[in-house]
């Protein structure tokens, strides 16, 4: 662990959310430090998303507290989070469709920037940064899903974030685009920005991850590092099931 | 309050209810099913409401009658209409659409006032003009209540109308395909469905719901080329208060508007009535958009958020 | 074909031609001397500026509000009733009523706080409704529907001229001065966060932008310029009513000129206005009696035919199909 | 392809539009062109088209009969259906047109922006419906009306309830029992007003003062409220729509009291066309419903019997309506009395004409006489020789009842 002694920028402790009667985020606590980029996995429905969501802002915990740099955020609105340094993309992208990508971008640098001309600098170095530069003039929703994850991608840093929450930025993208954003995400954490990254390539997030957080049905059933996570079995029982972990057994 | 007034104000309130039941359901249907605001679904209303006082006019049969043999008429109408001017705009924007309908109803309405003149039509039903007079009720206090034929007609066929139509919704197979439209389009494009066709289908028998009950109450309001607009405002607040396309909705929350709308015309004065259902429509619209009887909002919101 | 590019313009002296449509538009009046034209002009400019104002909360924000006639009509009713009672100028009533309606439009912001699309519309759609009924009802300040006749001495501090061409040219100040306060906001961080948050609340939100403000914002100016266009009218045709300004079909018909111009642009409104003003009054005044109705249904089919066609409006489309108005 | 069709279909037929249906008469030059405001389109419609009609065989007939001095008259009309509308049309036919002379407008919401811009311009203006106060009141110079105005026929209303009915139903002035009804239009409250003050002026005890919308679909409240105040005699100002609705209701839920409504509403051929017999008894104040011919000269009966005819000619043989009578008058006036005295369209020498009339009661038009008051005198240019009239269905007919020096019925107490 190499950021092992630095004080954690965001803590969640205890935070849970429930939809109608059933829970499904549950007791949840977890912490992530500077600069570091820590994945979280899970089985389909575990409530990945939801952790961003609640995080983020859109959803309310009900229980628990999260605190990112010393501030409580668990009441504050996504709005003021960003503001803080904390942005998230999401796993359906969501490009404002009837703008050109600079635009797209320019109104995540305007969080940041002084005025509309700076803001437009800034989302064109970003716009390189992200290798959708050539394409900036191209409306939002004319863009390749490859290009729309880009691009989510690319608002999300225009906001100059602290912490910057990945939700599948992979998924639906074929190999070579798998590569490319591979080395993108890459170069995202070599500028110091800590990632918090949701992902269902298993070597993906295995080869990218310092540290793993893994839900099932809304709890944490393990933390640690990749090759630590990928011998547990809790986890593999999880993914595959009671019986294939017999059979190995 | 005293039990008569009450009883009759109550009688007055649920019959006019009825009416705005059975004109409302149509404009639910296609919103709930196509996602349509339709304005000129009041045009629809007055149109059927000329088709009938002719049939009556010239054939001299009963009006009753005249509303079901115009059923077909009006079908076609509808289809023609859907064909014109509602598929192109299936696809565009909200605005569009609205905007298209609100263009229909100015056409539908000039064209009417061209042909027929701006004359009020009415025809007098011999045997539907008097009241029944109930009562006395002394166990209840009750001195007297009167009941209109006319509105008990129409009351009766509005509620039978509404209560085949739900049960066609849930028990036909054509009925099932429509709900199940309304409820994810995507996924009824999926599983096969022909949506267009279904479009089409549920876009004329909402406006022969909006005709049957512009026919069913010619024996009580007259006919001229604006009526729709006064009925149309009234048919939004019923529709969001049931929950956009919701037909149990539509029919509960006509009876309801009805009673509000006859009980605070008589405490807080009629020309304040419309104030006091515009502010419900609001707040309804504010604190449940989904209406009584939709979805409940926020699992709604839900939904589509962990589908994400 | 939908224009697969957005970028901002690049010929240098394209930037001159507004300049010159201003010129024009500040020397026509000159030219045309004749009162029908002229008040065939001061009704586009009233009408520009008011569907600019709707566009600004409709068109950058996406709040489709169909109870604009509201804030006209308040802006109508406080300058007069500010004349009519204390002598006030509407020059003052008219930023009283800009600030009155501004208020209310607040408040209605912060009431449909969660209403989208559909919802909202048809929210605001009671409002104006609600707006109509008061001004109806309260009989004693509003005059009921016998309405409010304004003095007709001519006064410049007053707002009150003898002849058209200051009318014209007030007209054409605000039409200009809407046009412009939409250019700057869609230049502008606000415009940027509109657009935004018409475009996807979540992901607006997810980047910073503060929907909730914003979107109040375009509420309140929205609705002030909507006052003060109110007042203009009011001083110009002198005698105001509840079905004058209040009526829902303003609402629409400032909508209308809005969408079939080109909701979401600087210059739609305008253009939707610049076009379809004129069509209404020449097909009134060159069919409107012969066959009543008549001239309605063939308004009423060419703006259907204009939303089927050109669902984007007429501003876009001329910019898609002459290559002269679009950047290379 | 199909797009293009259906755009060039539209564009001829727009064209096609333009050409037949054109508003412009050629070969005006030689005649007297005198414009009309109308609501023709909208929810004013209606009566506007009504009216409308009055003043077309109006001028059919003048034209007929030789034309005005000599030269015939060209009506250039105009279709207002709301305010602006109204004030918009008003200045293309006094800049376009070169009209110096128009009839309007119907409506008083209607007449009080279209008089505004004649005023600014100078032109001539003869309202002959439009009966709010509110249209004299202002001190115009060149605004004209030759109908009653709404304290005129609020206040006869008012005094055949006292003067008239109480007797008849064996009640003094002062326990007759008065309800006032009022839609919440301009009319409605125009006349409401007029009714509250004269029923005020006079002592009478009104027990129930009701507004609603005419845009209403349910007077059921409204109705159970009236019942409960039990009143002799209801005052209604209403139009066609509403007053039909109102007793049909006040039918279902047996309000059984006499009604005096208006010729805005209950004295409208539809009202009759909805109730049938049942329309007998209902009484409506207002326009007198015939032209009364007693103090007429041969001429002027032969004149009155003409228009009839033809409107039954052009209407189904169908009663002229109300509305079609005051039209009629109004167009009647100018053409008769103030064009032939001025003996030019020019505003200032109409005005005077005007101005300097006397007619008598009874030897005008209708049965009123024609003398405008002078500028300065309350409601300048106000004709106050109009005055309204009484009428009740007898027989499904509409039969003028008041004054009694020109009715042609005895008033017949509602059974």
């Amino acid at each position: 662990m190499t950021n092992g002694e630095k004080r954690p920028m965001l803590e969640a402790d205890g935070i849970s959310k429930w939809f109608g009667g059933n829970a499904v985020l549950n007791d949840l606590s977890f912490a992530i430090r500077p600069g570091e980029v820590v994945g979280l996995i899970g089985p389909n429905g575990a409530g990945k998303t939801t952790v961003f969501n609640v995080i983020s802002g859109f959803y309310r915990t009900r229980t628990g507290s999260i605190k990112f740099d010393g501030t409580d955020i668990s009441r504050l609105s996504p709005e003021a989070i960003c503001r803080l340094g904390l942005c998230r993309t999401f796993q359906i992208t969501r490009p404002f469709s009837n703008i050109s990508v600079t635009k797209n971008v320019m109104i995540g640098a305007l969080n940041r920037e002084g005025s509309v001309r700076k803001a437009e600098k800034k989302a064109e170095e970003v716009l390189e940064f992200v290798r959708l530069y050539d394409r900036r003039n191209l409306l939002g929703r004319n863009l390749t899903i490859a290009d729309r994850k880009r691009l989510e991608i690319a608002r999300g840093l225009a906001t100059s974030p602290k912490l910057f929450l990945l939700d599948e930025v992979m998924a639906g993208l074929n190999p070579a685009e798998v590569q490319e954003m591979i080395k993108l995400v890459r170069q995202i954490a070599e500028r110091g920005i800590a990632l918090f990254v949701i992902e269902h390539i298993m070597a993906v997030i295995m080869g990218l991850s310092h540290r793993i957080i893994v839900l099932n049905h809304g709890e944490k059933i393990a933390e640690g590092e990749p090759a630590q996570i990928a011998s547990d079995k809790e986890v593999i029982k999880a993914y595959l099931g009671e019986e294939y972990l017999i059979a190995q057994g | 309050m005293d039990p008569t007034l009450f009883t009759q104000l109550l009688i007055s309130g649920i019959l006019l209810g009825g009416i705005y039941a059975l004109a409302s359901i149509g404009l639910t249907l296609i919103f709930g099913v196509m996602k349509i605001v339709n304005f000129a679904h009041g045009e629809f209303f007055m149109v059927a409401m000329y088709l009938t006082y002719w049939v009556v006019h010239y054939f001299h049969i009963d009006p009753y009658l005249a509303t079901l043999i115009l059923v077909p008429v009006v079908f076609l109408i509808g289809i023609v209409t859907y064909y014109l001017f509602i598929r192109p705009t299936l696809s565009s924007s909200v605005l569009a659409q609205i905007f298209i309908t609100v263009g229909l109803s100015t056409i539908i309405q000039n064209v009417v006032l061209l042909f027929w003149s701006a004359d009020f039509r009415s025809i007098s039903l011999g045997y539907a003009t008097d009241s029944l007079v109930l009562g006395p009720f002394p166990a209840l206090h009750i001195e007297e209540a009167m009941v209109s034929p006319a509105r008990l007609i129409a009351f009766g066929l509005a509620i039978l109308l509404s209560l085949a139509f739900y049960l066609f919704l849930k028990l036909s197979y054509t009925g099932k395909i429509i709900r199940a439209t309304s409820q994810d389009r995507s996924a009824a494009l999926l599983m096969g469905i022909n949506t267009d066709r279904i479009y089409r289908l549920t876009f004329a028998i909402g406006i022969v719901l909006v005709g049957l009950a512009g026919g069913l109450v010619l024996p009580v309001y007259s006919v001229h080329p604006f009526v729709g607009f006064d009925f149309v405002l009234i048919m939004f607040v019923v529709v969001v208060l049931g929950g956009m396309g919701s037909v149990v909705g539509a029919m509960v929350s006509g009876l309801i508007i009805g009673v509000v709308e006859v009980f605070s015309s008589y405490w807080i004065g009629q020309e304040n009535k419309q104030v006091i259902y515009f502010l419900v429509f609001i707040a309804i619209l504010v604190v449940r958009p989904s209406g009584l009887f939709g979805l409940k909002e926020e699992e709604e919101l839900e939904h589509i958020e962990t589908i994400d | 074909m939908k224009p697969l590019i957005d970028r901002p313009g690049s010929r240098p002296w394209l930037k001159v031609v507004p300049w010159i449509v201003v010129l024009a538009l500040c020397v026509l009046p000159l030219i045309i001397r004749n009162d029908f034209y002229l008040d065939a002009l001061i009704l586009i400019f009233l009408w520009g500026a008011y569907a600019g104002a709707w566009n600004i909360l409709a068109g950058y924000a996406g709040m489709m509000s169909l109870g604009h006639s509201a804030f006209f009509g308040i802006g109508a009713y406080t300058s007069t009733l500010l004349l009519l009672r204390f002598g006030l100028s509407p020059w003052i009533g008219m930023l009283a009523g800009g600030l009155f309606a501004s208020t209310i439009g607040l408040i209605l912001g912060v009431i449909c706080f969660r209403l989208r699309s559909h919802y909202f519309a048809l929210a605001t759609l009671a409002f104006g409704e609600v707006g109509y009924i008061c001004a109806v009802n309260f009989r004693s300040l509003t005059g009921g529907s016998e309405g409010l006749a304004l003095p007709i001495r001519p006064d410049a501090l007053l707002f009150s001229f003898a002849g058209k061409l200051p009318y014209v040219y007030i007209g054409l100040f605000l039409f200009l001065a809407v046009i412009a306060i939409s250019y700057a906001i869609e230049h502008s961080r606000l415009g940027y966060y509109l657009t935004a948050f018409r475009e996807n609340e979540n992901a607006a939100r997810a980047l910073g932008v503060r929907t909730g403000r914003v979107r109040l914002i375009a509420m309140v100016l929205s609705s002030f310029i909507s006052a003060v266009m109110g007042t203009f009218y009011a001083q110009y045709v002198v005698f105001i009513d509840p079905s004058s300004v209040m009526r829902i079909q303003i609402s629409v018909q400032v909508a209308l000129f809005a969408i079939v111009g080109g909701i979401g642009t600087t210059l739609g409104p305008a253009i939707g206005a610049m076009i379809f003003v004129p069509i209404a009054m020449l097909l009134r005044a060159e069919m409107g009696t012969s066959l009543p109705g008549l001239h309605m249904i063939i308004y009423g089919v060419i703006l259907v035919l204009v939303l089927l066609y050109m669902p984007q409006g007429i501003g876009p489309k001329l910019k898609e199909k002459i290559p002269f108005l679009r950047s290379p | 392809m199909k797009k293009r069709v259906i755009s060039a279909c539209v564009m001829a037929s727009v064209v096609c539009g333009l050409l037949l249906t054109g508003n412009q008469v050629y070969g005006q030059e030689n005649m007297w062109r005198v414009g009309t405001i109308l609501p023709l389109t909208g929810p004013l419609a209606k009566n506007g088209i009504k009216n409308f009609d009055g003043v077309k065989i109006a001028t059919d007939m003048v034209n007929d009969q030789g034309g005005v001095l000599g030269k015939k008259v060209a009506l250039v009309s105009a279709d207002a259906p709301d305010p602006q509308a109204a004030a918009s049309e008003a200045n293309r036919l006094i800049t376009n047109e070169k009209i110096t002379a128009i009839i309007g407008t119907q409506a008083s919401t209607l007449s009080m922006a279209a008089t505004v811009v004649a005023e600014k311009a100078k032109v001539f203006y003869l309202e002959n419906e439009g009966i709010s106060g509110g249209i004299t009141s202002r001190g115009f110079k060149y605004t004209f009306r030759t109908t009653f105005d709404s304290d005129m026929m609020a206040y006869q209303m008012i005094d055949f309830a006292a003067d008239v009915i109480a007797p008849k139903i064996k009640k003094d002035a002062g326990s007759l029992r008065l309800a006032i009804v009022q839609e919440d239009g301009g009319f409605g409250t125009s006349t409401g007003k007029g009714l509250t003050d004269r029923a005020k002026a006079r002592n009478l005890n009104v027990v129930a003062t009701e507004v609603y919308s005419a845009k209403t679909v349910d007077l059921s409240g409204l109705v159970m409220k009236l019942k409960r105040a039990k009143p002799d005699i209801v005052l209604a100002a209403q139009y066609i729509n509403d007053s039909i609705l109102f007793h049909r209701q006040a039918k279902e839920l047996k309000l059984n009291t006499i009604v005096i409504g208006t010729t805005a509403g209950q004295g409208n051929p539809d009202f009759v066309q909805a109730f049938g017999k049942d329309a007998d008894g209902v009484m409506a104040g207002g326009i007198p419903s015939e032209i009364s011919v007693q103090r007429l000269t041969a001429q002027q009966k032969k004149d009155a019997d003409e228009f009839v005819r033809r409107y039954k000619a052009s209407h189904n043989g169908e009663y002229p309506n109300p509305t079609s009578f005051v039209g009629f008058a109004g167009a009647w006036i100018l053409y008769k009395f103030i064009l032939p005295k001025a003996g030019s369209l020019d505003p200032d020498k109409l005005r005077e004409a005007a101005l300097g009339l006397d007619i008598p009661r009874g030897k005008g038009v209708l049965n009123w006489g024609v003398k405008f008051a002078k500028p300065g005198e309350k409601n300048a240019g106000q004709n106050v020789y109009a005055s309204a009239g009484l009428n009740q269905w007898q027989n499904g007919e509409l039969k003028l009842i008041f004054p009694k020096e020109v009715a042609s019925a005895e008033f017949k107490l509602p059974r």
